[in-house]
This record gives structure tokens, C-alpha cells and sequence, in this order.
């Protein structure tokens, strides 16, 4: 049983972190803010999302795993909030260019 | 330990990149990765305590104080050149920090083994202060001198930070008015976001006298809340001459004081608790003193008042 | 547990306590009330400090206290000895004396709060709190702490005018002594980690000369002296302390570059007394002899004269490690090491109401003329009597001439530098107090020139305030009345030296 | 060698790149970053004390742990006072620079 939920942890955290991986190269090869932010939301979603997936087959116990799933949610909201407003000002930015 | 080595060259890598940045918001940014290894750093020191306050206070309050400050100077980035030091000084100063560096070096090499600690004495005595969580004990009990005059260092910064403001705008509003949020996104997420970091924030207060955690975490917590706010236009920072905030700012050290004094009757010495009471006459102590640091913090970030009362 | 406070270690606590909770108060109460709480806590504080120094005089030991009945090394000790005495009256009297005399230039308005005065008054009691904490900690760390209250106190103190000059100078200063604290601190932690305290006394019987011991006694006096403006680390004071209000310029001058040299001393004849280092104390000796060649050089080339006084505190910082070379020698016990000590506490003491003096007096013909040219003093003097004879006291200490304090230090640095075959400091001492005659009576000249026309000035100067610069030069005088020999409240709590007759 | 003292050397390396930094940038605000940086560096070698002091049930001597908070805390009021009285003295003259001819005016 517990082996059975390492391999998932492993499988789920190295999946996370190709996504994280993806992200940073989107980040630093991809030519506007648009695009950037695009890869950068994939990092933060399915990333960190899988990374707290496969840690939640390692918490120990219920609210342990409610933690976890907390940190996910916050970091969504402040990747959502953070896109949205990046994305405004470069719009701004280049509409007064 | 391969992750430690890793762990430690990338702190010194960000470092290293903070230094040599030539933009000064680039290297701001590198600041704030560079606290968050270091707390990263903290956790493998087995001290979660600091972890919390490194991550909260070291990087992100601090990080943010950064960051305004350098968008505020973003104008001034090309006047820089012209005073930079000649190639001799520069070469000087790097000889002299690379010796700094190899004898601190050696000096943690060289340390006694086994090394000394007061981890012994600190634990016995954990019973008579009540207190679950070292940490917060030496803050609380052992060394409670030190934090007591801590908390009158920060109100002491704010004073300073708040005389520097021009005396026709003296007893206005501290900091600039955040633009209008034109979306309504941020003011979503701070209604969403701010009830939830309150309640983090006294709950990384609360859990400090048995886990990792305490006022200064819980207070940096509750100061971003406070600045998340006043950025999402949901609240403004009072004016600086409001009595009722001049009390809040007060309350913590005055309470530490007053309690600190009481112990020469009820413990004979001064910051002295009788053992009986001890844990509740801390967090008496504790509850304002977390809310003093978090107005304080709060409002060192906001700077001085920039803008007048009506 | 043993008996973990000396009776009357209260009084230790009530040092700090009385002028931080006035601080505190003065922000509650806002600057309409700031100013009274400062005429409360004054002259209270007084009484604390004399009670302090009575206690040590009666029992003749050093008074402690364990905060919180946690003894060391888990606690933190509040400790004074003769020494600490000395200094918590000095501060007492300097502050109460600037205090009174700041009345007229931070006074309290009606009905609205004044930005100046409400932090004036409240930095002046936070100073003060400040101050005691550094003269009674008896911990490392919690020195570090007072440090950086007393920094945060004093920084804003400067750019209190809000000029850009002064705002630049405080920036600066504030830089030193940031870079101060960060090397203090690493001196801390090596300690710590090689010793397990940071108690002082506890530190003293473990302490021995090895790397560790080394490299973070280096760290910490390398730190205080950038907080201390020792030379080549004075760049900053000179615009700080000039460009400061004239009773901040007093407070800073004379009492707060007075603290990281009171721990240095704390650091190399408390913490070290069982590692004495020749070599380590004549490079402080050689930088203070720098300091006073460069700083009275300087001083004399100087047109304005807050600056001019500045830079003589450059010089006078200087005197006070030439008591390092002179007091530690190999051999403890030489019988004149306590001489050249004594002598340098006496420097530090008088230089504090002497320089506080001269600030003040500054500040007072300054107000009076509108500027502080030192070319354009022609007749002052008639105008102002009594604050140029307070400015001529004040120098008269500088100089090193009887009847003075600064006579008596220099006197007695001079004698051990002789005696013990050192002479190139007596020929330090001697040139620095011929420099300091030079740019004292370079500006009496000027103000006692004889003009045909009366100076006209720009507003008028209460005698009350020239009364108090006079009377704080007169403590600087005073103590030239002391004998000459080493002061037997200085030598509570030092180990035993033996004691000899200078005359 | 330990974890420990890979961080203590790791603490000794930032205090001096953080020294250099401090020493060579001209601007105010790059030599609080810098300040900044050493005192990471600083607060780590009180970590590696306290980790080497690991003993009676406890992960680390809690003493230089509570030690480095005070001097988080300390550190951030210093840091916000200078940023004040940098962006005060911006606001004044227009520039972000301490000259060397401020010290003669």
C-alpha cells in the first residue's frame, strides 16, 4: 500500500515539476508579457498542482492534507490575480506607446 | 546533503546575481528569491521559527518595501554611472570581503566540538514559563528585555520615518493613494483574501506558544493584510495624528511594561512571572504586543505622511 | 538560584523604564504634552542616576540585576560598575541641561501638534533610555539592542529641519552605523558559537586568545568604531552633527558617539582583560593620534562654525583611544595603566559638556546673526557676552588648559605616556591641544574683535538659555577640580590595579 | 562536514559578497539591498550555532534562534527608515545619490 502511494507521489511531483520546468522556459524564451504570462500560469496550476497532489498521498493526516490543498488554492488565486493585473498594465503600457 | 549543496549554491548564486544586477528593480527581485531560499535554508536548520519570520518579514515585507522604493527612484537609474568607484577601489574592496569571507570561513571550522549551547537550560526551564515552543520562551521569558526593547526600536523607526515628513502635511496621511482599481480585481481578491491572511495571522500568533510561529510572524501577516488593503483601496491608512491610532501603536510595549513592572510585586523582579500564571500573563502580553508590531510594521512600510488631513 | 539581584539593582531598571515609558507617552499624548512629560522625566531621571551612583559609592561593588530572575547565560544581566555610574550622571545632567535649553527652539504649540517638537522630545527621552541601557547592559546582544535604539533615535534628530543637506547627512550616517551594527553583530555570533554566552562577565572567565576571540573582537570594534566616527570612519559625522538643530548637535556630539566607545572599552578591559594585545591597541592608538591631527587640521580650515565644532569632535573622539596603547599593557596591574584609563574616561566625560557647550553657543549666535560664518562674528561678543564666554569655556577643556576637565585627562594621558616610555602619544596630545588653541581662538578673535559699528541682530537671545550653556561648560570646568589621580569611583568593579599619586 | 557548516561557510561567503556590495554601489538603495544581504548572511551563522547546539530533546539551541527574529525584526525598521530618508531626500533634490560633496556643504 504505502508503496503503491511513493510511486504515485513520484509520479505526480515529476509530472508537477516538468510543468514547473516548461513554465520557466516559457518564461524566458517567449516573446511578449502575454505569451510569458501564459506559460508561467501553466507553472502555477497544473505545476504546483500536481506537486500538492502527490504530497497529499504523503500527509499524514486530514488536516495536514486540508493545509496543502489551502496553499494551493491561495497560490491559484494569487497567480490569477497577479496574471490579471500584469496583463493590464503591459496592455496599458502598449497602448500608450 | 546533495540538496543542501544545491540549496547553498543557489543562495549564493542569487546573491551573488543581486550584487551584480544592473537593474536596481531586477536586483530587488533577486532579493526577495534570495529570502525565500534562506527560509528554505531555515527549515533545513531545523529552526521554523525563524523560517516563518525570514520568509514573512525578511523577504516579503521587506521585499515590498523594496520594490516601491525602486519603481518611487525608477527615474533616477542613469545618473548612476557617473559615481561609480575607480577599478582600484572596486579590486580593493574585493580582496578585502574575499578575506572577510575565508576567515569567517575558517572560524566555522574551527568551532569548539562539541559546540555550546544553552538548548539544556533553555528546555528545563520551558516548565516554569508555561511555554510549549523554546523559541517563543527566550523571546518571552528568558530574554524578554531584548523583544521589549524591540518593540519600542520599531515605534522609534516609525517616529523617525514619520519626522521626516514636510511640516505643512505633519499629522495627515501616511504614503500615496493606491490609483482605482479599474476592474475591480484586485478589490475582489483582497475581500477574498485579506479575512483569510487576518485569520492565518492570528492563528501563526496564537500557535507560537506551543509550534512554530508567534507575534512577529503572526504581526508581519497581519501588517501585509493591512497593506493589501489600503492597495486594493478597501481601507486607507488613518492619519498619523489619530489618538486611537497613537494607542494601538503604544498598547503592546506599554502592556509589556506594565506587566514587566507588576512582576517586581507579584514575582519579585522585574519581567518576572509567577510560575502559576506565567503562560497567561504572556499572552496578555502577547495579544497587544502583536497588535502594536502589525500597526507598526504596516505603517513603516506606508512611509511618512504625503498627503494632508482634509 | 542565588541571590540574582544586588540590593537596589531596581534602580538599574527605573534607569531604562522612566525615560522609554516617557517616550511612549509623549507619542500618546501628542506634541502638545511631549515637552511636559520630558520636564517630569528629567529631573526624576536625575534622582534615579544620583541614587545609582550613590549606591555603588556606599557599597562599593557593582550593582546587578538579573532581569526577570533568569540568571546568565540564559538571562541577560543589567550590570554597573564605577564606570557606568559615571556615565548614567553625565547623561543625566547633559540631557536635563539640553533639555532646558531646547525649550525655546522646540516649544510647544497651541492647540494643533508641531511635527519638530513632538519628535524632538520624544527622541530626547528615547536617547536617554537608550543611553542607560548601553551603560548597564551587561549583554552582548542586548547592547546590540540599545545600539540600534540609540541609532534610530539620533538618525532623524538630524534631518530634523527637512533640508536636503541634512537629509543627505542623515542618510549617511544612518549607512555607517547600519554597517556598524552587521559587523557587531557578527562579532556576537562568533562568540556565541565559540563560548556559549554573551554575558559579559561570563565571557571574561571563558575567553581566551584564539581565532574565534580574535576575529570577533576585530568584527565588533571595527563596527563601533564606524558608529563611534573614529578616523578614516568620520565622514559622516561632520555634516550629521553640524547640520543637526543646535541642541540635537549637542546631544549627538556630546553624549551619543560616547556609547560604541563605552562598549569598545566594555569590549577590551571586560570582556579581553585576560588576552591584553600590545599590537592591537597601539593601531587604536594610532588611529585616534590620526583623528586629532586630521580632525583639528580640518577643524581649522573650516568657514562655518557648527561645522568647525564638528570636526574638533573628529579630533576629541581621537583622545579617547589613546588610552588603549597606554592602559593595556602585558604585565595587568602596571600602576599606570589606571592612570592613562582614568584619564580617558575623564576625556570622555568633560569632552561631553564641554562640546555640548560649545553647540549650544553655536546655536545661540547662530540664531542671533542669521548664519554661522566664522568670518562674519566681527562684534558678537559685546552683543552676546555670556554665550561667547560659554563658547571660550568649552574650548578652554579642548585645549587641554587648567582649570578644565580636559586639562586633567590630557594631563593624565600625557604622565602615563611618559611613563611608560610611549612619548610619541605626549607628542600627539601636546600638538592636538596646540590645534585646538588654534581654532578655538580663531573663532574668539573674530568674536571679540572690536568694531566700530554694533552688530544687529536677528532676534533676540534670552539670558536663561546663555546662563544654561555656561553652566554646562562649567561642569567641564568643574572637573578640573578633581585630583590627580585616578578616581576612586571609576575603579568600582575593575580589577585591582594599584594606584599612584600623579603628583 | 556537516549541513551545518556547509551553511556556516555558505553565511561566511554572504556576508562578504554582500560587504562588496555595499562597498562599490553608489546608490543609497542598492547598499540597503546590500545591507540587507550581509545580514542574511549573519542571521545564518546564528542559525548554524544554534543547529550545532542541537541537544536535550531540542533541533537547535532555541537561544540564537529567538536572537535572529530581534534581529529580522531590527534589521526590516532600519531598512524601512533608510528607505525613507532616501526617498525624502529623492523627493527634495531629484537624485538618488549620496555625493561625496554632501559631506563638505
Amino acid at each position: 500500500m504505502s508503496l503503491a502511494l511513493d510511486v504515485l507521489t513520484i509520479l505526480s511531483v515529476s509530472t508537477g515539476a516538468f510543468f514547473f520546468l516548461a513554465g520557466t522556459v516559457g518564461l524566458l524564451r517567449f516573446p511578449d508579457a502575454f505569451s510569458r504570462l501564459h506559460a508561467l500560469t501553466k507553472a502555477d496550476n497544473l505545476g504546483l498542482g500536481l506537486v500538492v497532489l502527490g504530497l497529499l498521498f504523503q500527509a499524514g493526516g486530514l488536516l495536514a492534507a486540508l493545509k496543502l490543498v489551502g496553499a494551493w488554492l491561495l497560490a491559484l488565486l494569487a497567480g490569477a490575480t497577479i496574471t490579471q493585473l500584469i496583463a493590464r498594465t503591459a496592455r496599458t503600457d502598449r497602448s500608450t506607446m | 546533503m546533495a540538496f543542501d549543496i544545491g540549496l547553498a549554491i543557489l543562495v549564493l548564486g542569487v546573491a551573488a546575481w543581486t550584487i551584480a544586477a544592473r537593474d536596481t528593480f531586477a536586483a530587488v527581485i533577486g532579493f526577495v528569491a534570495y529570502g525565500l531560499l534562506l527560509a528554505l535554508v531555515w527549515v533545513r536548520l531545523a529552526a521554523p521559527d525563524v523560517a516563518l519570520t525570514e520568509a514573512a518579514l525578511g523577504s516579503g515585507l521587506t521585499g515590498g518595501l523594496l520594490l516601491g522604493a525602486s519603481t518611487r527612484l525608477a527615474r533616477t537609474q542613469g545618473s548612476a554611472a557617473i559615481d561609480k568607484p575607480s577599478a582600484i577601489i572596486r579590486r580593493a574592496a574585493a580582496v578585502l570581503c574575499t578575506l572577510v569571507s575565508a576567515g569567517l570561513g575558517a572560524i566555522v571550522l574551527l568551532l569548539p566540538e562539541p559546540a555550546p549551547t544553552l538548548a539544556p537550560q533553555a528546555a528545563a526551564n520551558l516548565a516554569a514559563t508555561g511555554l510549549g515552543n523554546p523559541v517563543t520562551a527566550v523571546l518571552m521569558a528568558y530574554r524578554a528585555i531584548d523583544t521589549l526593547l524591540e518593540t519600542v526600536v520599531l515605534l522609534l523607526a516609525l517616529v523617525g520615518i514619520w519626522s521626516l515628513a514636510p511640516d505643512q502635511l505633519w499629522g495627515g496621511l501616511p504614503g500615496r493613494r493606491y490609483p482605482v482599481d479599474r476592474d475591480g480585481v484586485l478589490t475582489f481578491v483582497a475581500q477574498l483574501l485579506v479575512p483569510v491572511g487576518i485569520l492565518v495571522g492570528i492563528y501563526i500568533f496564537w500557535v507560537g506558544s506551543i509550534a512554530p510561529g508567534g507575534e512577529f510572524q503572526g504581526a508581519t501577516i497581519l501588517a501585509a493584510m493591512w497593506i493589501f488593503a489600503t492597495m486594493a483601496r478597501l481601507a486607507d491608512s488613518p492619519a498619523v495624528s489619530r489618538r486611537w491610532l497613537r494607542l494601538v501603536l503604544v498598547v503592546g510595549p506599554a502592556v509589556f511594561f506594565a506587566i514587566g513592572l507588576a512582576g517586581f510585586a507579584i514575582a519579585g523582579g522585574f519581567l518576572a512571572y509567577p510560575e502559576a500564571h506565567a503562560k497567561l500573563l504572556i499572552l496578555t502580553i502577547e495579544v497587544p504586543v502583536t497588535l502594536s508590531i502589525a500597526a507598526t510594521l504596516a505603517l513603516l512600510v506606508g512611509g511618512p505622511p504625503e498627503r494632508a488631513l482634509r | 538560584m542565588p541571590n540574582s539581584a544586588t540590593a537596589g539593582g531596581f534602580l538599574l531598571v527605573l534607569a531604562i523604564v522612566l525615560p522609554i515609558a516617557g517616550a511612549l507617552l509623549s507619542l500618546v499624548l501628542g506634541g502638545r504634552h511631549a515637552e511636559r512629560v520630558a520636564l517630569i522625566v528629567m529631573p526624576t531621571g536625575v534622582v534615579v542616576a544620583v541614587a545609582i551612583a550613590a549606591t555603588i559609592w556606599r557599597t562599593h561593588s557593582v550593582l546587578q540585576y538579573f532581569v526577570g530572575n533568569w540568571d546568565p547565560p540564559l538571562g541577560v544581566a543589567f550590570r554597573a560598575d564605577g564606570l557606568s555610574a559615571v556615565m548614567i550622571v553625565t547623561a543625566a545632567l547633559l540631557i536635563c541641561g539640553i533639555g532646558l535649553f531646547a525649550r525655546t527652539q522646540f516649544p510647544t504649540p497651541r492647540g494643533v501638534e508641531a511635527r519638530a517638537s513632538l519628535a524632538f522630545w520624544t527622541l530626547l527621552l528615547a536617547i536617554w533610555g537608550a543611553l542607560n541601557a548601553v551603560f548597564i547592559g551587561g549583554d552582548l546582544f542586548n547592547l546590540y539592542v540599545a545600539l540600534e535604539l540609540l541609532t534610530f533615535a539620533a538618525v532623524p534628530l538630524v534631518s530634523l529641519d527637512g533640508s536636503a543637506e541634512t537629509l543627505a547627512a542623515a542618510l549617511r550616517y544612518l549607512l555607517f552605523a547600519l554597517l556598524g551594527s552587521i559587523l557587531y553583530l557578527l562579532g556576537a555570533v562568533l562568540l556565541y558559537g565559540a563560548y556559549g554566552t554573551l554575558d559579559i562577565v561570563l565571557l571574561s572567565s571563558r575567553i581566551n586568545a584564539e581565532p574565534a576571540a580574535w576575529a570577533a573582537i576585530s568584527l565588533m570594534t571595527a563596527g563601533l568604531l564606524a558608529k563611534a566616527a573614529l578616523y578614516p570612519f568620520h565622514l559622516w559625522l561632520p555634516p550629521a552633527h553640524a547640520g543637526a538643530p543646535a541642541p540635537a548637535s549637542a546631544m549627538l556630539s556630546g553624549l551619543v558617539v560616547k556609547a560604541p566607545f563605552f562598549i569598545v572599552v566594555r569590549l577590551w578591559f571586560d570582556v579581553m582583560p585576560r588576552v591584553p594585545e600590545r599590537t592591537a591597541a597601539q593601531v587604536l592608538g594610532l588611529l585616534g593620534a590620526a583623528a586629532i591631527l586630521f580632525g583639528s587640521v580640518v577643524a581649522l580650515r573650516q568657514a562655518r562654525l557648527k561645522l568647525l565644532i564638528a570636526y574638533s569632535t573628529v579630533a576629541q573622539i581621537g583622545y579617547l583611544f589613546l588610552m588603549f596603547p597606554l592602559a593595556i599593557m602585558p604585565e595587568t596591574g602596571h600602576p599606570w595603566n589606571s592612570v592613562a584609563w582614568t584619564g580617558g574616561i575623564l576625556q570622555a566625560v568633560s569632552h561631553a559638556f564641554a562640546k555640548a557647550a560649545m553647540f549650544m553657543a553655536a546655536g545661540l549666535i547662530a540664531e542671533a546673526l542669521g548664519h554661522d560664518r566664522i568670518a562674519g562674528l566681527s562684534g558678537i561678543g559685546r552683543a552676546l557676552p555670556t554665550t561667547v564666554f560659554a563658547f571660550g569655556l568649552g574650548g578652554l577643556s579642548l585645549m587641554g588648559l587648567p582649570p578644565s576637565g580636559g586639562f586633567v585627562a590630557k594631563a593624565m594621558l600625557l604622565t602615563a605616556a611618559v611613563a611608560e616610555g610611549q612619548w610619541w602619544w605626549a607628542v600627539v596630545v601636546l600638538t592636538g591641544g596646540l590645534l585646538a588653541g588654534g581654532y578655538v581662538f580663531l573663532v574668539l578673535a573674530k568674536a571679540l574683535a572690536d568694531t566700530s559699528q554694533p552688530v544687529t541682530l536677528r532676534s533676540r537671545i534670552s539670558q536663561s538659555r546663555q546662563t544654561l550653556a555656561v553652566a554646562v561648560a562649567l561642569c567641564a570646568v568643574l572637573l578640573g577640580f578633581v585630583p590627580l589621580r585616578p578616581l576612586e569611583l571609576l575603579q568600582i568593579g575593575r580589577p585591582n590595579t594599584a594606584v599612584v599619586d600623579v603628583r | 562536514m556537516t549541513d551545518a557548516t556547509l551553511y556556516g561557510l555558505c553565511g561566511a561567503a554572504l556576508v562578504g559578497l554582500g560587504l562588496f556590495g555595499l562597498i562599490v554601489h553608489p546608490q543609497p538603495l542598492r547598499k540597503i539591498l546590500a545591507f540587507n544581504l550581509i545580514g542574511g548572511g549573519a542571521f545564518l551563522l546564528f542559525g548554524v550555532v544554534a543547529r550545532r547546539g542541537a541537544s536535550a530533546g531540542l533541533d537547535g539551541d532555541p537561544v540564537p534562534q529567538a536572537l535572529v527574529i530581534t534581529g529580522l525584526v531590527v534589521a526590516f525598521a532600519a531598512t524601512a527608515l533608510a528607505v525613507a530618508l532616501l526617498l525624502r531626500l529623492f523627493q527634495e533634490t531629484g537624485r538618488a545619490t549620496l555625493r561625496s560633496d554632501d559631506s563638505q556643504p
